[in-house]
């Protein structure tokens, strides 16, 4: 079992545990202000980062599957860039 | 003074924007034109010196050349960039209204334009303006997008339900031109055009006074003001602590919770609408929401009259 | 002997060809996922943008704590779907089974939660069309709302087909159908697709339920 | 491996490989899969002509001619909804790229074969879906489905009409998965990226597209379906939501899908004119280059669509200035053709005259998308039939010429086949004809102020649009001559050797039509692409490959 269960796969799950509370405990607690969103966020792509580097295991991969990894975000970067500037200079 | 029914091949240029685009796309044309007629040269020519089978000389040559391949992509490139500035600053232009614009309210719906002068004189799918005068249009749609598309002055914009959006004109030429809805919005859409008619301001004075009408715009805006209770809580002698609307069109209103934001059409319609979006600072939010209570047509009349406050 | 038991199906020529087209695929095809909640996501940004105090309003309507709960229950299936992973890389069938079913489980706690957390918006007035009619007056809160049902809804059918594929793979693990650890990227491409709809929970929690709560 | 080698020898054709219904219904082969793929977008092809020739006839008088107002506006909306989603995205990399990609690339399939039936039959449940909105019907919302007439005000089958594009979305993901992973992972020994044919490269970009922006479309149009049957509001402006946000989202899939109807033609645009002027295609790199660039620059357009709609005057001017960008790489693909037949054996068979269409179409297209991309030009223009003369200028001035040329260049190929040439000459002949005639009207009626989607036009137009319904009654028949003797030259045609135009390419080395599994072995590359000299005919000796074994 010792070689199923690695302790590397526990401490991931705790550090994505632990970005989870962080994010609730600020955004209960903590009044950021206009920043808050964007920590909420900023926690949010953390935990994403470390799930696909470990658990979806990127660490590990080709550099052509992280290409296509990182191809989703470039291009919703895009979307996301490009689309909301027409809202903030209307 | 009847559009014309012959053949046209270029259109009327009714105003300085009309000329200057047409000077845009005939000149870009010009250039472009420079730059691909070698292309279609070569093509005939090779085809026909190379034909297979020819005599032509065939020493091997390059199957590549950098310099000569990036310039033919980055020269045309920057000369077409001149005519990104040019038509980019005209677009600009349309965006800054001259102040002392004449305003005129369009309210679009299925499938008819209508149109209100300051005065009050209201007209249905034809707009009369005077000559040499710079015209503002604030516009609003009651139901799908549409578009006023005047060719004669080679502008047009969408009329958006939910918002207003502008359109400013010069119109130099006395006459009758067409206007017609560009976007589509239903059955008759290719059935909602007019015309627009272009006085000389002798007879848009006549036209105005004709079109005759009790009450301007800001008249029937105050009536209007009394009717859905506005005074109430706006008027000089209310208990309610509202702001006093004399003097706020144009001017910069402080937010409640930060920043500012220019008393305009906009800013009031969703004041009225959506009080609760943008709170004037040192008021509490007490303002009820009079959506679905204000026609499209009623509000721009109470635009007109708090406009006429100031 | 991983890779005695490895079929080569027709276009491939060679077995670690195919297992890194499957890869490949499988990535690409979660490329196309994201693109199609990156959609929705912009679509709640735009409104959080045009209407942040209705948006606001809406946003503390919500429990966080079920929320959180539901994050929680994920991040741990998501832990689970990696222990199946190991597993079936080293061929221990039962633990892989297990690891997968217990996957299953905690989505379809998941689900229960969230179904209901949709009673409780039900007995608000907050779901469109049926029940009360909605409470919020500020403009954009009702948008919003709107919004928070087309995401988590479309989420959750994705989540549910995780779970029918965690239990079909549990089935046909147990039915030695899928042999292990030959065949184990079976097990790792179902494990992809499962973090990956993790991976959406874990931003539509902050944009539905954290940004700009308070207030 | 040896075994399934020494099979493929004695192997027929992939059309004598069964001749059951069935044997082709549930077929694998990528090559058959191309064939239905074929046969189904012809016939949407055809239903398309027949809407555009009601548009068409109805404008012959300013008041309409032949249809009602709400018919004409069913008529345009579905000739733009299946020529684009139903004809002209899967048009060739459904079709050719299918039956092409693994012979050009030395692979004995694509890399999920079942995918990519599945992903025909997804393309005709679509059809059938948009076809059940037009009979039931119809839908009247132009191809452009805006809010919030599509989602309030229309009281036609427009939810139909969703579901069926939405369907198809899937068919074209399916598709740019499978090319993407077969270009990476299926390519033979030795068949190096920058040994790679311009058409696969092409196909490359295409796939790119396909599988980022059709998830956009798929969403934005649940969006729609939700707003229509549960009121969710997201563009309606009564509950605070903005009809721009629709048109951001729709144009951010429909702008670079415009890319994927002109980048396979692209590619093979560049097999043509390679072949017929034997030269090696001028600056392979920068053209391989182009169309990676041309993918990319797509996804930042798409605003541009919406100059006059109400968005900020900022983004008006970036969207404008990226537009201009796009030019660049186009501009580098039709120099390089032009200096590819430079020293060339030019050829002028009916492939290589539909590429010289292609080209000048092209070129004529590209350059009023350049007016359209200046803000001020684009005021006047936008919405009128200056729009529509563009994008058919590049739709189907270049784009459908790029499928015929293609359809001709490789019919020999697919069916074992020669087409009649004098036929196929007269018939490019009348179609760039009738073309020029219907559609270059169309540019003067725009810049005069005709706006698009016009059941009914003021009077003076009438000149101008009587020439346009005669050029496309010219460009019908034009259409229908293919038809004809292609169909004519499966039984009649001159039989077709491995390779009858001396070109270069893998899927020249192999049988006309090519076996079951393709290659009696997997080939094994030693060349660059467009390596000419080829003699004609002897295609399985000097093919840029070498058969070991
Ligand atoms: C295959 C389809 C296709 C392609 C390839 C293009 C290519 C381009 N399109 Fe087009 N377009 C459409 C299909 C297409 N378009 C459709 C369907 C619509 C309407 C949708 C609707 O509303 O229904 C449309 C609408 C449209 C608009 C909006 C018009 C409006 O509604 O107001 C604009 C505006 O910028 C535009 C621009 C361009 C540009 C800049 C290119 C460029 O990519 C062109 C690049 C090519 C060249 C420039 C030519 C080659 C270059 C040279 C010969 C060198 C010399 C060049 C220089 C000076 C740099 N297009
Ligand atoms: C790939 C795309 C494609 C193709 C190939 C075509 C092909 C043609 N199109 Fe299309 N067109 C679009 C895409 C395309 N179009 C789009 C996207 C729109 C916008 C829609 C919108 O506004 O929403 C549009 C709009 C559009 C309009 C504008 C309508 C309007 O705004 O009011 C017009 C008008 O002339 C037109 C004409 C034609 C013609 C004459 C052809 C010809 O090339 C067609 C020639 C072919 C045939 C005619 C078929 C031949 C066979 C037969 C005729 C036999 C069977 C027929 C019968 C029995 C009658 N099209
Ligand atoms: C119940 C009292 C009440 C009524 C009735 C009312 N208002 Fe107001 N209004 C307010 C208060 C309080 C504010 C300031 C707080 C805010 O901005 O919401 C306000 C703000 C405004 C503003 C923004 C002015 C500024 O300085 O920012 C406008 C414009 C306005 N109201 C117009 C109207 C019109 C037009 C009507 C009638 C159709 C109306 N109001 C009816 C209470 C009222
Ligand atoms: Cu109003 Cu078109
Ligand atoms: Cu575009």
């Amino acid at each position: 079992m010792a070689k199923v269960v690695r302790t590397g796969d526990v401490i991931v799950f705790v550090v994505l545990m632990g970005l989870l509370a962080l994010n609730m405990a600020q955004a209960r607690w903590l009044d950021l202000g206009s920043s808050g969103r964007i920590v909420t966020i900023g926690l949010a792509v953390g935990q994403a980062a470390v799930l696909l580097w470990y658990f979806l295991e990127l660490r590990s991969a080709a550099v052509l599957t992280r290409l296509a990894a990182a191809a989703g975000f470039f291009w919703l970067a895009l979307l996301f860039g490009l689309g909301l500037n027409d809202w903030l200079t209307r | 003074m009847e559009p014309t029914k012959s053949v046209e091949l270029w259109p009327t240029q009714l105003s300085h924007h009309a000329q200057q685009v047409d000077w845009v796309i005939l000149s870009f044309t010009a250039l472009l034109v420079v730059l691909v007629l070698p292309v279609f040269a070569a093509m005939i020519y090779f085809a026909v010196k190379y034909r297979r089978g020819s005599k032509a000389d065939r020493s091997p040559s390059a199957s590549r050349n950098v310099w000569l391949e990036t310039s033919w992509s980055v020269i045309p490139f920057l000369l077409a960039g001149v005519f990104f500035v040019w038509a980019a600053s005209l677009y600009f232009d349309l965006f800054h209204p001259p102040a002392d614009s004449l305003g005129i309210n369009v309210l679009a719906k299925q499938w008819m334009w209508k149109f209100e002068h300051p005065g009050g004189q209201r007209e249905i799918d034809t707009l009369h303006v005077p000559v040499d005068t710079p015209v503002e249009l604030t516009m609003i749609s009651e139901d799908v997008i549409h578009s006023l598309f005047f060719p004669a002055l080679r502008i047009k914009q969408d009329v958006l339900p939910g918002r207003y959006t502008r359109l400013w004109f010069k119109a130099d030429k006395v006459g009758e031109y067409h206007l017609h809805c560009a976007e589509f919005c239903g059955t008759d859409h290719s059935r909602m055009g007019g015309s627009l008619i272009v006085l000389d301001p002798e007879g848009y004075q006549r036209w105005l006074d004709h079109a005759g009408t009790d009450t301007s715009l800001a008249a029937a805006g105050e009536a209007l003001f009394r009717k859905y209770g506005c005074s109430g809580c706006h008027g000089a002698n209310s208990s309610v602590r509202a702001p006093n609307l004399v003097g706020v069109y144009g001017s910069p209103v402080p937010l409640d919770g930060g920043g500012t934001v220019i008393a305009d059409e906009r800013y009031i319609r969703d004041s009225v609408l959506y009080p609760k979006k943008q709170v004037a600072a040192g008021y509490k939010p007490i303002m009820p929401t009079f959506q679905g209570q204000v026609s499209e047509e009623d509000l721009l009349k109470l635009i007109a009259y708090i406009r006429s406050l100031s | 002997m991983a890779e005695t038991q490895l079929i080569v199906h027709e276009p491939f020529r060679e077995a670690a060809q195919q297992r890194e087209a499957d890869a490949l695929g499988m990535w690409v095809f979660l490329a196309t996922e994201a693109m199609m909640f990156g959609g929705l996501f912009f679509a709640l940004i735009v409104i959080r943008v045009i209407h942040p105090q209705g948006a606001q309003e809406a946003t503390n309507e919500l429990d966080m704590w079920l929320g959180g709960l539901n994050s929680a229950l994920l991040l741990t299936s998501s832990l689970t779907t990696t222990l199946a992973v190991t597993a079936a890389r080293n061929g221990a069938r039962g633990f892989t089974i297990g690891c997968l079913l217990a996957s299953a489980a905690l989505g379809a706690a998941f689900l229960c939660v969230k179904g209901y957390e949709y009673y409780v918006d039900y007995t608000k007035g907050l779901i469109p069309a049926v029940g009360k009619p909605f409470p919020i007056e500020t403009t954009g809160a009702e948008l919003f709302i709107n919004g928070y049902f087309v995401s988590t809804g479309l989420h959750a059918i994705h989540l549910f087909i995780g779970i029918c594929l965690a239990i079909g793979l549990a089935t046909v693990v147990w039915l030695r159908r899928v042999p292990l650890p030959g065949r184990s990227i079976v097990v790792e491409m179902t494990g992809r697709y499962w973090h990956f709809v993790d991976m959406v929970w874990i931003f539509l929690y902050p944009v539905l339920y954290l940004m700009d709560r308070g207030g | 491996m040896t075994s399934i080698a020494a099979e493929a020898a004695a192997e027929p054709s992939y059309l004598k490989a069964g001749y059951t219904l069935r044997s082709w219904l549930l077929t694998t082969d990528h090559k058959r899969i191309a064939v239905l793929y074929m046969i189904s977008l012809t016939a949407f092809f055809f239903l398309g002509g027949a809407a555009a020739a009601a548009v068409r006839l109805n404008l012959i008088t300013p008041e309409g001619a032949v249809l009602t107002a709400d018919g004409y506006n069913k008529a345009f909306t579905i000739h733009g909804v299946i020529m684009v989603w139903f004809f002209l995205i899967p048009s060739i990399p459904a079709t050719f790229g299918n039956f092409m990609i693994p012979l050009a690339i030395g692979a004995r399939d694509l890399a999920f074969p079942k995918l990519n039936l599945a992903s025909w039959y997804i393309l005709i449940l679509g059809a059938a879906f948009t076809i059940y909105a037009l009979v039931a019907g119809g839908v009247d919302t132009g191809w452009t489905f805006y809010t919030p007439y599509s989602t309030m005000f229309s009281n036609t089958h427009v939810v139909a009409a969703i579901v069926g594009v939405f369907i198809s979305g899937f068919s074209s993901i399916f598709t740019g998965l499978n090319f993407i992973v077969t270009i990476h992972k299926l390519r033979a020994p030795g068949m190096t990226w920058f040994r790679l044919p311009i058409f696969v490269w092409s196909h490359y970009a295409t796939s790119l597209i396909l599988v980022l922006a059709t998830p956009v479309l798929a969403i934005t149009l649940i969006l729609i379906a939700a707003e229509r049957l549960l009121g969710i509001g997201v563009f309606d402006p009564a509950l605070g939501g903005d009809p721009l946000l629709f048109q951001h989202l729709f144009w951010f899939y429909s702008h670079p899908a415009v890319y994927i109807m002109i980048l396979p033609a692209m590619g093979v645009i560049t097999e043509l004119v390679t072949t017929f002027s034997r030269r090696r295609v001028f600056g392979y790199s920068f053209v391989a280059f182009a169309s990676l660039a041309i993918a990319l620059l797509s996804f930042l357009v798409w605003g541009h669509h919406m100059f006059v709609s109400g968005q900020s005057m900022y983004a008006g001017m970036m969207f404008s200035i990226l537009s201009f960008l796009v030019a660049v790489p186009s501009a580098i693909k039709v120099y390089n053709w032009t200096a590819t037949l430079y020293k060339g054996q030019i050829a002028l068979d009916t492939p290589m005259l539909y590429a010289m269409g292609f080209i000048g179409l092209f070129v004529v297209g590209g350059l009023t998308g350049l007016f359209l991309a200046s803000l001020a030009i684009d005021v006047h223009v936008t919405d009128t039939y200056f729009v529509v003369a563009h994008f058919h200028y590049i739709m189907v001035g270049a784009t459908v010429m790029g499928f015929l040329g293609a359809l001709h260049y490789w019919w020999p190929k697919i069916t074992g086949r020669m087409y009649p040439e004098w036929w196929g000459r007269i018939s490019a002949a009348f179609v760039f004809f009738g073309f020029n005639l219907t559609f270059f009207p169309q540019f003067i009626l725009g810049y005069l102020g005709m706006p698009r989607r016009y059941f009914s036009y003021p009077p003076e137009f009438q000149v101008l649009n009587v020439m346009s319904s005669a050029g496309a009654s010219i460009l019908a028949v034009a259409y229908l001559f293919p038809f004809c003797y292609l169909l004519w030259s499966l039984r009649y045609g001159k039989i077709a050797g491995p390779n009858p135009w001396g070109a270069t390419g893998l899927e020249w080395t192999t049988s006309s039509p090519p076996p079951k599994h393709n290659f009696p072995e997997i080939p094994v590359v030693t060349q660059e692409a467009y390596a000419y000299p080829v003699a004609p005919d002897g295609g399985a000796h000097h093919g840029g490959a070498t058969h070991h074994g």
